[in-house]
């Protein structure tokens, strides 16, 4: 409450004494049904902004550098763990690197377009393809492959969906303030969560893990 | 792995042999190289210096010639707390549970996202194991290649500590799961300090297992919260209660008197009961 | 100029003399704010503070505030629980120092943390163990209380009144005060304690723990009533600087002397209950782990016995003597010096419970560490004092705070 | 805070606190809506006009 | 209708309201602090495979065999290499912030030569054509031997490869920086007749008596003796520490005997006359086979009888029998000396005076004793190709006799205006203007030779002064052979690799002098007949490059050495008395000693960012360097701690902290080394506290040539 805001309110008071002793002169009501017209209108504006405008301003949308045909290379090379393995030191490889992909990869394969971009921007350069991953999790987030696949026997799906199956990329939506991909917020603003892989926040991890270990769990099994 | 797995909890301790520590630095050096801990250009005010490790420098007190000194290497004590039911003195004050005591392994975790920078931890530490990023971390350009992914670097404004070097327990467990074992060996989980020293000064390992050397080198009391059984091994602030995970051992009596707070002639009338203790 | 807003019947300075004086305070204000900024921007490195001194100035600042405005919930206690009808001559003024000391007491703890933008963790990760998080609820909750005290006396200005919601408004909360205040004064218990508890739960520092009743160390208790006790001195000695101020008689004498009477006799109590504690907690508490009494008060360069002696003896036992003895409370300049001394006490006691309690070294080859205020620290913690200032001055010219001016100055 | 928060745990800590905490909230917002409420009542029938200018 | 006061009230809580409503507010105010936990300005290490690659460090001599744990391909953190036999694990702190030297951005990244004290970049052929330039003027004007260069240790192919350019160009003048091993190989050459090189058997050894040597201070072989000072107890050996100051050895030791400084000497030759006396020493090793024992032995019963020296060393007479009872009567004894790290030389009468007390007690080439071994000559050089110019150059004498720094730098100070000694000066692997004793004169020695190369990677003290600046391969980015361990008996010959590919335009130091041999032209060409190091040391290595590569390393024999050379005393009849410190005791009544700290490098380059973190606030405040004195002494003296002093020597004077210890003898303040470095722009090590250098002059050993300054009297007064 500091001085200036006192100062406006006693300004605003002033002028508020003269509209009373003319406003009583003009009768009670008829300034009472304006003042609320403009609330419903100024409320609807706001609300459905906020429902509909606000999640596509906070969300930026990019493409992925070129399109991969995760349906194409199963049927070719088997599940998922063909290029995403675990190391013998129990760390999962994740994304494959471009070196990987050269062990079919020498020369173009196939006639799409986005082959031909791979083979001349990435296996010539030598450079590393900077896939937007869409289950990144941040930083501060430690999260083990070998526990839930291996000692838990989970299916990639419950956590990333059905990519696998998927022959192009969907759009990566990045949140502007944080980093986030969305997969880990949520497509969903209401926040309401069809499919485990819709989300996943703390919360998610910890309804699973209370479900399946009875706990959430000391801090430092999920954190780094 | 939770409170209550089935009761195979570790209880993952340090024991450090204050005779063998010559005061190197190793330790210091390997903490901070594994965790990404920042460092600045004046590093000279020790009230405000990130070292996770610290290697205080202890003194009989008494005129030359008979002066002598002893090193002493203090990283972060995992309090187990009174009775050691998990309230360490840190965890017991923080507002957020940004720190938190894991039942499952016994150490303190400390997660610098949830942390708002209130430092009341930091206060009710009596160890001052627990460090405020004054500033903005900063690396000179290029230094940020040797930074491990393994621990995330810090932000300004939030407490960080020494964790035991988790991420090397977390490793361990990757590769148990990998090769579909459910324990722990002793060597796999070692932190960078234990590994660095090169006077092997320090050891590492689960103070629940009877066949880790932690256990053998001070036999903790598992009815009097872990209070060492040997006499040469003692633990700092003992008197307080907090119940560290961290065991001194020396044969000199002033460095393990100054482990701890005596009065006036308690020390002298403590010993008598123990000499007498040891005869029988 | 503002004549149409100054309560009727009541005399004050011309404007002109009024906001020179509000812009004086503004200047004090607007460098706080420079150093508020400072540290929002730059971080807690604009602050002395270190790792041996997590918490200093402004835990302390935070920490007086509180104590001083403890006189809000007392005597809002008093007047609608316990019905001493008299006190609502004063009640006003008290309310108003109310919600200055907890308004600067939040702001100094947003500033006093190295994650602003996360500070509402602490309400929604709350860990319920912790005596801050019990601090930050009942805080934040009694300043809303506090708020809502203030509203009535805020509607009672001359032009609100003529808008008949308001008036109506400001009559119906008058009319359910008690039940605000019964609520703030259980809050204020609380929080006022868990302040105490903040110091007395560390068994990890010899010089603040306390052993106590169930999960409350005696710290909790002895600061609700420090705070409840030293609070109507401070909300005593704003009324006579308003006096001297302004030149004019503003309270009854029967009523200073009333709450007078009450808190001398509530400073005598607690002063006995914090000589058994220091006592307990000397030959007991301490000398368990290992410590004399004199480790704590010698070998450094600032904390010595004189501390406490000032803390218990000149802070203490004097203003409880100068209070209840009827023949001294009644002399002015004794009265002044009773309720000056017990604002200084509760200071006093607030800075050991902080500073002295992180200066003090614990492990043997530890050492004392001493501290000294930055700038920054400095201009923040005068921040409240400017700002209010300019709240007091305000509520003075506009709103009618002292219910018998009227009638004393026509009496005159 | 609230029962779906990730700290909330349903231990007699939290029962306290919480109880405690919300009880508060309750009665101070009750309080104020009982407050509100009549005093549009009272508006609305008319009452409390014409104050102001020091004649209660 | 009209629009009126009240329907702006409408509008705002209307918006206000709506917005409330809405996600907006709270998933703002979620993010906003998710923002706070990613700071752009926060850095996300990246994840990836984690490999090991071991190699060998070469921070210091100990030469500790190094893992590196690299996390796809980059390296991110150093640890010690398992079942290395010098450090098997251990690692020292140096070692593990090699990173912070490898990624150090003010590393010199290209060529560089100055013009009118500016640095301007250069390619590296213009740099080495500069310099070949340079060498083919002086060979075809015949001064072909005032090219000189100076290189950290004598030791490896790439020394080698340096040594061969100038022998090739015509020029004597290599010099490689003393230390202690210098000094025992000259003493074994003295007293034994044997050419090779000294080792002790500290592991094997029962009772270690070391005069002064900071055993744990980082002397000889670090991790290998603070690995054997932790098996102290399980072998039951003794260590027993004469220092005149309260060291971390003298800490860990048994017993500390604090002799005055300078009287260590006479204290070992006490020793030998008790041992005489009470003949408990080995006959037949030295009075039988030894030669001049009887000159020795009246020499020590007669001067230097325990109760002659009390006074000189401060050690009472049955202190030094229980001494002498405890050396003889231990299994395998062994007394070492070189004082703190063993870097300056020391005084070969010292050495000679301890190293007696092992002769005494026959403790030579026997398990736990002195060693002395013949390094088989790994190396096998291809012919020298020497035209006239080199032949006419190689004939005239070096500047500096006995292959010392410090000579060359008396001959160059002392030359006149007109005709330097040195016209081109080489300098690899070595900091002269830090690291020598009185570098103010040795700074302005090298600026007044013409034209000085610099093969640093770093701007350090002595690259600030060059003309050209050909900067190489950090440790870590090469590979190259690693000769012995200094002062212990595990020789180990190594073969490090390169383990982070090289970051900036540097080369490989072999590379460089190949690519500067091959850009002279001529006779200096043909002396360098490979194209690049790689192929240069795989030849020059012959058959032990072919265990090396496979292996990485050979541990040499870990038994003593058969043949037992016999000892001749004449050499210690002459002594007459420990060398004085410079300066006279009116003017300087303190003395002022160099404190050997661990977590400090002494070497050419600058102790790591992190290392100096790790530096107490008793050494290093804020910029000012603490100087350790006795609370006597400042009493005495008049300053106080925490407050400026000034300290004057005869050479120099230093503003400094005054930093109170009992452990300290009074009349002695001691001053840490390894401070006061140029850091160029790196803010973290340079320009921090004083280097002692600056304060501490050469004393010249009449015996070895050498510097055998180890202090010198000072004064210290309130500044």
């Amino acid at each position: 409450m500091n001085e200036l805001k006192r100062k406006t309110e006693n300004g605003s008071v002033e002028a508020e004494a003269e509209a009373v002793s003319s406003e009583q002169k003009a009768g009670e009501d008829s300034g009472l049904g304006l003042g609320v017209l403009f609330f419903i209108g100024a409320f609807a504006v706001c609300f459905l902004s906020g429902w509909l405008l606000f999640p596509s301003l906070l969300y930026s949308k990019k493409e992925q550098p070129l399109n991969f045909n995760h349906a194409l290379h199963v049927d070719e090379m088997g599940g998922c763990d063909s290029c995403h393995y675990f190391r013998d030191d129990g760390s999962f490889a994740g994304i494959p690197t471009t070196e990987s992909c050269m062990e079919c990869h020498e020369s173009q394969l196939g006639d799409t377009e986005d082959e031909a971009i791979f083979m001349k921007e990435y296996v010539e350069k030598g450079k590393e393809v900077p896939w937007l991953i869409y289950s990144e999790q941040p930083d501060c987030v430690f999260f083990s492959h070998a526990a839930h696949v291996i000692a838990a026997g989970m299916d990639c799906v419950s956590c990333h969906g059905h990519i696998g199956t998927s022959e192009k990329l969907r759009p990566y939506e990045e949140n502007r303030l944080t980093g986030y991909s969305r997969d880990i917020w949520g497509k969903n603003i209401w926040g309401i969560k069809k499919n485990p892989w819709d989300r996943m926040k703390m919360d998610d991890c910890a309804d699973c893990h209370e479900r399946e270990t009875g706990s959430k769990g000391a801090c430092f099994q999920c954190h780094k | 792995m939770t409170k209550d797995n089935h009761g195979k909890a570790y209880k993952f301790g340090m024991v450090i042999d204050l005779d063998k520590c010559t005061g190197c630095g190793s330790c210091m050096v390997a903490c901070m190289s594994e965790n990404n801990v920042p460092f600045k250009e004046n590093e000279t005010d020790k009230k405000d210096s990130l070292t996770w490790m610290t290697v205080y420098k202890l003194t009989n007190g008494k005129p030359f010639p008979d002066t002598d000194i002893c090193y002493m290497p203090r990283p972060c004590m995992h309090c187990g707390g009174k009775g050691d039911h998990g309230h360490s003195p840190c965890v017991s004050v923080c507002p957020a549970t940004a720190t938190d005591y894991g039942y499952d392994t016994g150490i303190v975790s400390q997660i610098y996202t949830r942390c708002f920078g209130c430092r009341y931890c930091m206060v009710s530490c009596p160890y001052h194991a627990r460090y405020f990023n004054w500033w903005d971390p900063k690396w000179p350009p290029g230094m940020e290649e040797y930074l491990s992914p393994d621990v995330s670097p810090r932000m300004r404004g939030v407490v960080e500590k020494c964790t035991f070097c988790y991420h090397r327990y977390q490793e361990a467990r990757d590769r148990a799961y990998y090769e579909k074992r459910d324990t722990i060996a002793e060597d796999e989980y070692q932190t960078a300090c234990t590994q660095a020293c090169p006077a092997g000064a320090i050891t590492f390992g689960d103070l629940n297992n009877p066949d880790h050397e932690v256990y053998k080198l001070v036999k903790p009391d598992p009815h009097n919260c872990g209070r060492p059984r040997d006499p040469k091994a003692f633990r700092v602030l003992e008197r307080l209660q907090t119940n560290p995970k961290v065991y001194y051992i020396s044969e000199r009596e002033w460095v393990r008197k100054a482990g701890d707070n005596y009065r006036k002639g308690e020390w002298d009338k403590k010993n008598m009961l123990t000499k007498a203790d040891g005869q029988h | 100029m503002d004549s149409a807003l100054i309560p009727e019947g009541a005399r004050r300075c011309p404007f002109p003399v009024f906001a020179a004086g509000i812009a004086v305070a503004s200047a004090v204000l607007l460098w706080g704010v420079y150093a508020m900024g400072l540290v929002w921007i730059k971080g807690l490195n604009q602050t002395n503070m270190n790792d041996y001194y997590g918490f200093a100035l402004w835990i302390w600042a935070d920490l007086a505030v509180i104590a001083i405005g403890g006189g809000a919930f007392f005597t809002g206690l008093l007047r609608y629980v316990f019905g001493i009808d008299e006190l609502k001559h004063i009640i006003n003024l008290a309310v108003v120092i109310g919600v200055i000391c907890y308004s600067s007491a939040l702001l100094i703890l947003a500033i006093d943390i190295g994650q602003p933008l996360r500070g509402w963790f602490i309400f929604w990760h709350a860990n319920v163990h912790s005596m801050l998080t019990e601090v930050a609820f009942c805080l934040s909750l009694y300043f809303s209380v506090l708020i809502i005290e203030f509203i009535p006396l805020v509607l009672e200005n001359r032009q609100l009144d003529k808008v008949p919601f308001f008036h109506n408004l400001g009559h119906n909360m008058h009319g359910i005060m008690a039940v605000f205040a019964a609520t703030g004064a259980f809050l204020s218990c609380f929080h006022q304690g868990s302040l105490g508890g903040v110091a007395g739960v560390l068994y990890g520092r010899p010089f603040a723990f306390r052993e106590g009743l169930l999960i409350w160390p005696w710290t909790f208790f002895l600061f609700t009533w420090s705070a409840a006790a030293y609070g109507p001195c401070f909300t005593l000695t704003v009324c006579k600087i308003f006096e001297g101020v302004t030149r004019k008689k503003l309270v009854k004498d029967n009523v200073v002397d009333l709450l007078a009477k009450i808190s001398g006799w509530m400073i005598a109590t607690y002063i006995i209950a914090k000589i058994i504690d220091t006592i307990y907690w000397a030959g007991v508490t301490v000398s368990d782990m290992g410590f004399s009494f004199m480790h704590f008060y010698s070998d450094n360069a600032f904390y010595g016995v004189w501390i406490l002696f000032t803390e218990i003896v000149i802070c203490g036992i004097v203003p409880a003597i100068l209070l209840t003895v009827k023949r001294f409370r009644e002399d002015k300049k004794l009265l002044i010096l009773a309720i000056v001394l017990g604002t200084i006490g509760v200071c006093i006691n607030r800075w050991v419970m902080v500073l002295q309690v992180v200066a003090v070294p614990v492990m043997s080859f530890d050492t004392w560490a001493l501290y000294i205020p930055s700038w920054q620290e400095v201009a923040t913690t005068i921040l409240p004092i400017a700002y209010g200032i300019i709240v007091l001055s305000l509520a003075y010219r506009y709103l009618p705070m002292f219910p018998q001016e009227q009638e004393l100055y026509d009496a005159k | 805070m609230f029962p779906f928060c990730f700290e909330w745990v349903w231990d007699v800590g939290h029962y306290l606190f919480f109880g405690a905490m919300w009880y508060a909230v309750i009665i101070i917002s009750l309080g104020m809506t009982y407050c509100v409420g009549k005093s549009l009542v009272d508006t609305l029938n008319g009452k409390g006009a014409g104050h102001g200018d020091g004649h209660h | 209708m009209k629009i009126d006061r009240r329907s702006f009230l409408g509008l705002g809580l209307g918006a206000a309201a709506g917005v409330a409503a809405s996600p907006m507010t709270w998933k703002l105010t979620d993010d906003i602090s998710i923002w706070t936990q990613n700071w752009p300005w926060t850095p996300v290490p990246r994840d990836g495979e984690v490999t090991f690659d071991n190699t060998v460090c070469t921070l210091c001599p100990g030469n500790c065999g190094i893992s590196v744990r690299k996390i796809a391909g980059r390296a991110v953190k150093i640890e010690g290499r398992g079942g290395y036999p010098v450090n098997d694990g251990g690692v020292c702190l140096h070692g593990i912030s090699a990173l912070q030297y490898l990624y150090d951005p003010s590393r010199i990244k290209s060529p560089m030569v100055k013009k009118r004290d500016a640095w301007k970049t250069v390619s590296w052929d213009e740099g080495l054509a500069l310099a070949a330039e340079k060498i083919k003027s002086l060979r075809d004007l015949g001064r072909a031997n005032t090219i000189a260069c100076v290189a950290g240790s004598g030791e490896g192919t790439i020394a080698g490869l340096y040594r061969r350019l100038l022998m090739a160009a015509g020029s004597q003048n290599f010099y490689t920086m003393d230390s202690m091993d210098k000094t025992w190989k000259m003493l074994i050459a003295e007293m034994h007749g044997f050419d090779g090189t000294a080792g002790f058997d500290i592991e094997s050894s029962d009772y270690l008596l070391s005069f002064g040597t900071g055993f744990i201070e980082g002397w000889g072989s670090p991790v290998g003796n603070f690995m054997a000072n932790s098996s102290r107890k399980d072998r039951n050996a003794k260590l027993v520490q004469v220092e005149y100051r309260l060291s971390s050895t003298a800490a860990a030791a048994d017993q500390w005997i604090p002799a005055k400084p300078g009287s260590e000497a006479d204290l070992a030759l006490s020793i030998c006359s008790v041992m005489i006396t009470e003949n408990l020493y080995d006959k037949d090793y030295a009075e039988k086979s030894g030669k001049n024992f009887d000159d020795f032995a009246k020499l020590v019963t007669e001067k230097y009888a325990p109760e002659l020296i009390t006074r000189t060393t401060g050690i009472d007479v049955p202190k030094i029998k229980s001494l002498a009872a405890g050396f003889a009567r231990a299994k395998a004894p062994l007394a070492i000396a070189g004082r703190g790290r063993g870097d300056a030389a020391g005084s070969m009468m010292e050495f000679a005076a301890v190293h007696a007390l092992n002769c005494l007690a026959g403790n030579i080439n026997k398990k736990g004793g002195f060693w002395m071994t013949k390094d088989a000559d790994t190396m096998i050089w291809p012919s020298l190709v020497m035209d006239d110019a080199a032949a006419k150059g190689y004939a005239k004498a070096a500047a500096g006799p006995g292959g010392s720094p410090d000579r060359l730098f008396d001959a160059l100070t002392s030359a006149g205006e007109d005709e330097t000694p040195v016209e081109m000066l080489m300098v690899y692997n070595a900091n002269p203007c830090h690291t020598l004793h009185d570098a103010g004169t040795v700074r302005s020695a090298i600026e007044k030779i013409p034209f000085v190369v610099s093969f640093s990677p770093y701007m350090d003290d002595t690259a600030r002064l060059a003309d050209l600046v050909l900067p190489t391969h950090m440790f870590l980015e090469m590979g190259e052979d690693i000769h012995g361990c200094a002062s212990s008996v595990k020789k180990v010959t190594a073969l490090s690799k390169p383990v982070a590919g090289p970051l900036f335009d540097t080369r490989h130091p072999g590379d460089a002098v190949i690519m500067l041999a091959k850009a002279v032209d001529g006779s200096v060409r043909a002396s360098f007949p490979w194209e690049s190091y790689e192929v240069a040391i795989s030849e020059v290595m012959g058959d032990t490059w072919d265990i090396l590569a496979k292996d990485g390393y050979i541990k040499c024999a870990s038994q003593p050495p058969a043949f037992r050379p016999g000892v001749d005393f004449k050499l210690l009849v002459g002594y007459d008395g420990p060398p004085a410190p410079l300066g006279d005791k009116k003017k300087f009544p303190l003395i002022l000693v160099e404190m050997d700290h661990m977590r400090l490098t002494s070497g050419a380059v600058a102790s790591s960012p992190f290392a100096v973190k790790t530096v107490p606030d008793t050494i290093l405040k804020d910029n000012d360097i603490l100087v350790e004195m006795n609370p006597e002494t400042a009493r005495q003296t008049g300053v106080s701690p925490g407050r400026m002093a000034v300290v004057e020597t005869p050479v120099g004077s230093a503003r400094v902290k005054v930093n109170i210890f009992d452990g300290i003898m009074p009349g002695v303040i001691a001053m840490p080394g390894g401070l006061g470095h140029f850091g160029g722009d790196n803010r973290y090590i340079g320009g921090k506290g004083v280097n002692v250098n600056e304060l501490i002059g050469p004393v010249i050993d009449p015996v070895s040539g050498l510097d055998a300054a180890w202090g010198i009297r000072a004064r210290i007064s309130r500044a």
